[in-house]
């Protein structure tokens, strides 16, 4: 199970760290080298994110990465096909992270089943709230697959329960107002609002939304399981390319 | 969440969490609103003293007499400030936003409609504005950000995606997401999310009431039909709300391009290249392939080359109870023309679609009958697009003029 | 002649002999239809279906705020079918032709306004209609000649004289002694020989008819002054006429162009430069040579840069019944800038004249004022115009493309 | 006096020729060549208008030489300085035409008085009507001045009357509807017009309006006192120049 891996994993390290890529983006051959350098280079998560036309949750950089994938010919079919090699090939838990209507279109069974054959660990959709999931959630639970939930800053306390009543594996804490890939400022502010989630449940926290370097894990360490990198993982593949040094000695820069 | 606002599995809040407390707030600050009996009051008082409501109802004594069929009156939401059924919406809203303490507005706007109505309302409430609108549209629509930037609202242009309306939609979630403290997104037409939908109507829904009682008076008794062109479906349910209980026929018509079978249209509800989706926050039909990612949609009418629809008439073609047809770019055009020479009315090319079914229907009723045709806005601000599908030859030497004069 | 309509000493009807019958059938049928208790109802309910009156009058909240002086309102005939108050004088002269039996409009049209104004009439009962247009009117104003085409209108460009307004009405009354048997000829201002300008503010009162009742609603009392934009002198004889009995300050604005000592106005009742004279078939104040020639004149709005004025203005000046004040075509847009911004509504630029003087004159009074100001006309028909006038680099990108698109 | 003077040609001649020209037009010292011109081929009475920028009751060629005049600088002084120059120097009776704003401008008195003294003998307004003309018709009839007044032929039988009796030295009537230079038809209907401005009146009579050549003039004689040439004067003058052979032969052309 996805909550027990994290918590094994966390027993030897301070900090887990996730990383996001677009499926197709640049191409799925260089995505596949990506993830084999990352995890080399000792990312203990990854979300795969399936590409939508609407990507109405993710900020400029994720965002043209999906439309790039989509122009470039990137179908579900590719995407599911590609992501269960990867998860065939290589030892961390992989989640899928899309938008609903990918799911909704695919089947939510089909989709489900499909994970579960393929050795993917749960999903990320962002914009699907618990109130709306009530089919996912019951196949997620029938695949054993792990709906991963979200938290806000402005999620009040209740509703941030009610969510990890729902959620499976670990919830992901929106580290701020915006779109991915703009500036979180890591501060208190934001600490009592990890504290607030913590509170909320017992689940393992993963904090996402502008975390870029080592001093934003430094930040996070001890106060959440996971660290999220998403755009400036699509950053760090746009800047340095597919077989950059950087790209190799990842997680070293980070922790 | 409060509510969810489902139409027999239509509608919904498919938000991302970090918006859900603003909805929350905004579902609450609307339904305080509505059981208000000050706040319809307020609204309709705002109407008639800002834009001209009630607009009136014409009675189209040429185009009756020429198709020899049902007394043909026209409703002219043609006549609000700012030249569309767009005022309503906004107006109403912009009153919301007041209650809520809100000082900015955002908007998406395609045809440019929309936001040149938003940047008016914000102009006369003080508040700050921006308006997202895709390149695409930006380019197409030079005159409406001309004015919506003369209101003092600021146009970001959305070079991201197909640069179109929806991904303006996208824009303005991103925008929102980021400052929903002090910032409500009014939302143009009644889709998206969860109170939307309801709330557009719900403002929209002065139409059908005038209307309704302004056909009784003018003709003692209900129409036969009804018909709107449907964008998002604001103005449709606008006027269909004041004959929901009647024995009285609705038509929506969409946008049919360059025909049904071209693939180039923007019809959800009476094409077979829709299919029920989730985007943009809520579910209902949608014109996507069979990934669930959203088409290109082609119409003459800007205001129409939606993706979506309101999840509220994907209920009601389902409940049988809205008749959905499509108006190609050529059959609008043809309408456009006739209803200028024989009526002197000068319908957008969104309304035009609306005139082409019933012109298409009148022949087929008696003179016992009357229909109602919504005349959501005026044409005279699509006089680039109208000149051009027209290819008026004199209009090119001018614009070539102008352009010489430029660059001088 | 029947009766020749002077206000001690201005007015008049200086026309061919040819004509003089077509006129005292003229004065006949109006006198009879102003006599007939049924007609002003006929046409308040047309203006009232087929336009959108009684237009509103809106509280300029922000605008009175700012100025910290009298409460601000605004009478709106931009709201009017077609956009001004020009469609109350057409729609007027419309019932009228019904009555005597013709067939066939014509019309003068300067900015393009009372063109589209009588085409739109002429649609809608049925008339053939020839509009006269000064070529340089027509290359300044295409997208009215658009609108009018498509209406069904003949557009004759006027190659004579200046090729202006003044050289458009010398035509339509060449027009006229030819075929006055089928065709009436609708004048669009309150000039020109006896009935007009009575008959033009005839129609034209009903402005005034409703504000005053509006004002009294919504204030409780009457304003202190009315200001309107003064060109022909229609839309301020409009609404002047519901307060002249009253103890209110009435307010002409004139273009004041370039300023009235450049020489490059259109000012007759506040400049040195205009003198009592006898054209285009009355006797008013006109800019004129000693000699008697007309003069050029400009103004930044098309519909005010006219040679002559309204007789009635012209005694009511000479009677300190009206003050007449002059806006410059830099105070114009600064007035229409702030009035887009500060309350959402765009007047014309003809309209955004009266705004000038009324925002000159507001921080002078006391907040026990009211003011009124008469907006004529909706100024997104002047795009062209404004967009130029405010240099504004998008929209010369814009139309520079759409050239080349044209050229391709 | 004008009347008589027409009275005892008409007992002279079948019928009387008068012509029209737009002083300043092609230029002042062409117009002079012209008018002698056609005082030495025979004319009976010469129309000289002065230039208005409004000449509303005038067909397209006249309106554009009168604006050619002005245009070349064609004042009101020069024009009345040159109509006395041509009063004295030929022995036919000139009138003024033109609009009332030049009279009024320059002042009626003023106006008058300048055209007693220079030898003028009426003048024709075509933008005032009798009932405008009242302080017009006191100072014309002070300095023994001729007002010509026009009938129409849409005017009634009794206000053909009471324009007779204002009317001094003889009546214009205008042909047809329209505007001078259009084609007026030569027909039973254009007689029993001239019929009852017969009736209307005991002054000579003059017709305009589209009276362009022999034909015309036939059908004229007998039937009026006055044929006018107005348009065609000027479009003989555009079309054959100053000193065109035609030009001399006018009259012998047209009687
Ligand atoms: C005049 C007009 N009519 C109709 C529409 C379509 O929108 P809806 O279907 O929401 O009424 C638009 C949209 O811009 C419009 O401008
Ligand atoms: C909007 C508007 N206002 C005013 C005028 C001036 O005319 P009037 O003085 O007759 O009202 C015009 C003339 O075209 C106009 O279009």
């Amino acid at each position: 199970m996805l909550e027990s891996h994290i918590r094994a994993e966390r027993g030897k390290k301070e900090i887990l760290l996730m990383t996001h890529i677009v499926l197709g983006y640049p191409s799925f051959e260089e995505g596949f080298q990506i993830i084999e350098a990352m995890v080399e280079a000792g990312v203990d998560l990854m979300e795969l994110q399936i590409p939508f036309s609407e990507p109405i949750a993710d900020g400029p950089v994720i965002l043209r990465a999906n439309q790039a994938a989509l122009a470039n010919g990137a179908t579900v079919e590719k995407c599911v096909d590609f992501a269960q090699r990867v998860a065939r090939t290589f030892d961390i838990p992989f989640l899928f992270m899309s938008y609903y209507n990918i799911l909704f279109q695919y089947g939510l069974d089909r989709f489900a089943a499909f994970m579960a054959r393929a050795g993917l660990k749960g999903a990320i959709v962002p914009d699907l709230p618990p109130e709306e999931g009530e089919d996912y959630l019951r196949i997620m639970a029938d695949h054993r697959l792990a709906p991963v939930f979200i938290f806000s800053p402005s999620t009040p306390d209740t509703r941030l329960r009610s969510i990890a009543a729902c959620s499976k594996g670990f919830v992901y804490c929106v580290a701020r107002k915006g779109v991915t890939g703009s500036d979180t400022r890591f501060t208190g502010e934001l600490e009592s609002y990890i504290e607030r989630c913590r509170r909320a449940t017992h689940l393992p926290l993963a904090l996402g939304f502008g975390v870029k370097d080592k001093r934003d894990v430094d930040f996070l360490r001890s106060k959440v399981d996971i660290a999220v990198i998403g755009t400036q993982t699509i950053r760090l593949v746009d800047k340095e390319g597919v077989g950059g040094r950087r790209m190799r000695r990842w997680r070293l820069g980070l922790i | 969440m409060i509510n969810r606002g489902y139409y027999e599995g239509f509608g919904g809040a498919y938000i991302p969490e970090i918006l859900v407390a603003t909805f929350d707030e905004l579902v609450d600050a609307f339904q305080k609103a509505k059981n208000d009996p000050h706040f319809w009051q307020e609204y309709t008082s705002l109407m008639s003293s800002f834009s001209c409501r009630p607009t009136p109802v014409t009675f189209a004594e040429n185009l009756t007499r020429m198709f020899k069929g049902p007394r043909i009156y026209i409703k002219r939401e043609d006549l609000n400030h700012t030249g569309a059924h767009k005022a309503n919406n906004v107006m109403g809203q912009g009153l919301l936003v007041k209650r809520m303490g809100k000082k900015r507005v955002i908007a998406e706007t395609g045809a440019g409609q929309h936001g040149v109505a938003t940047a008016t309302m914000a102009a006369r409430f003080g508040f700050e504005c921006t308006i997202y609108m895709g390149e695409v549209d930006l380019e197409r629509q030079r005159p409406n950000v001309f004015w919506m930037e003369r209101l003092g609202a600021r146009v970001v242009p959305v070079l991201d995606g197909t640069r179109i309306l929806k991904d303006a939609i996208n824009e303005a979630f991103r925008d929102w997401v980021t400052h929903m403290d002090t910032t409500h997104y009014v939302l143009g037409t009644a889709c998206g999310p969860h109170p939307f939908p309801e709330m557009v109507s719900y403002f929209q829904s002065i139409i059908g009431k005038e209307a309704r009682k302004q056909i009784m008076d003018l003709d003692g008794r209900l129409p036969s039909r009804v018909y709107a062109c449907v964008g998002g479906g604001s103005n449709a349910l606008g006027i269909f709300s004041g004959f929901m209980d009647d024995p009285v026929a609705l038509v929506g018509v969409e946008a049919g391009g360059k025909g049904l079978d071209s693939g180039e249209h923007a019809s959800r509800l009476c094409s077979n290249d829709a299919r029920i989706g989730v985007a943009q926050g809520y579910k209902t039909y949608f014109l996507q392939n069979s990934d669930g990612q959203m088409k290109k949609t082609h119409s003459i009418a800007a205001g129409l080359d939606y993706v979506g629809v309101s999840p509220i008439l994907s209920h009601l073609k389902e409940a049988g109870r809205v008749r959905f047809e499509a108006a190609s770019d050529e059959e609008v055009l043809n309408a456009l023309s006739l209803t200028m020479q024989k009526e002197g009315l000068i319908p957008a090319l969104e309304s035009a679609h609306a005139f082409v079914q019933a012109f298409k229907e009148a022949p087929t009723l008696s003179s016992e009958d009357s229909i109602l045709i919504n005349q959501s806005g005026r044409g005279d601000k699509d006089i680039f697009t109208i000149a051009d599908a027209f290819t008026d030859p004199k209009w090119r030497e001018f614009i070539k003029k102008k352009a010489e004069g430029y660059h001088a």
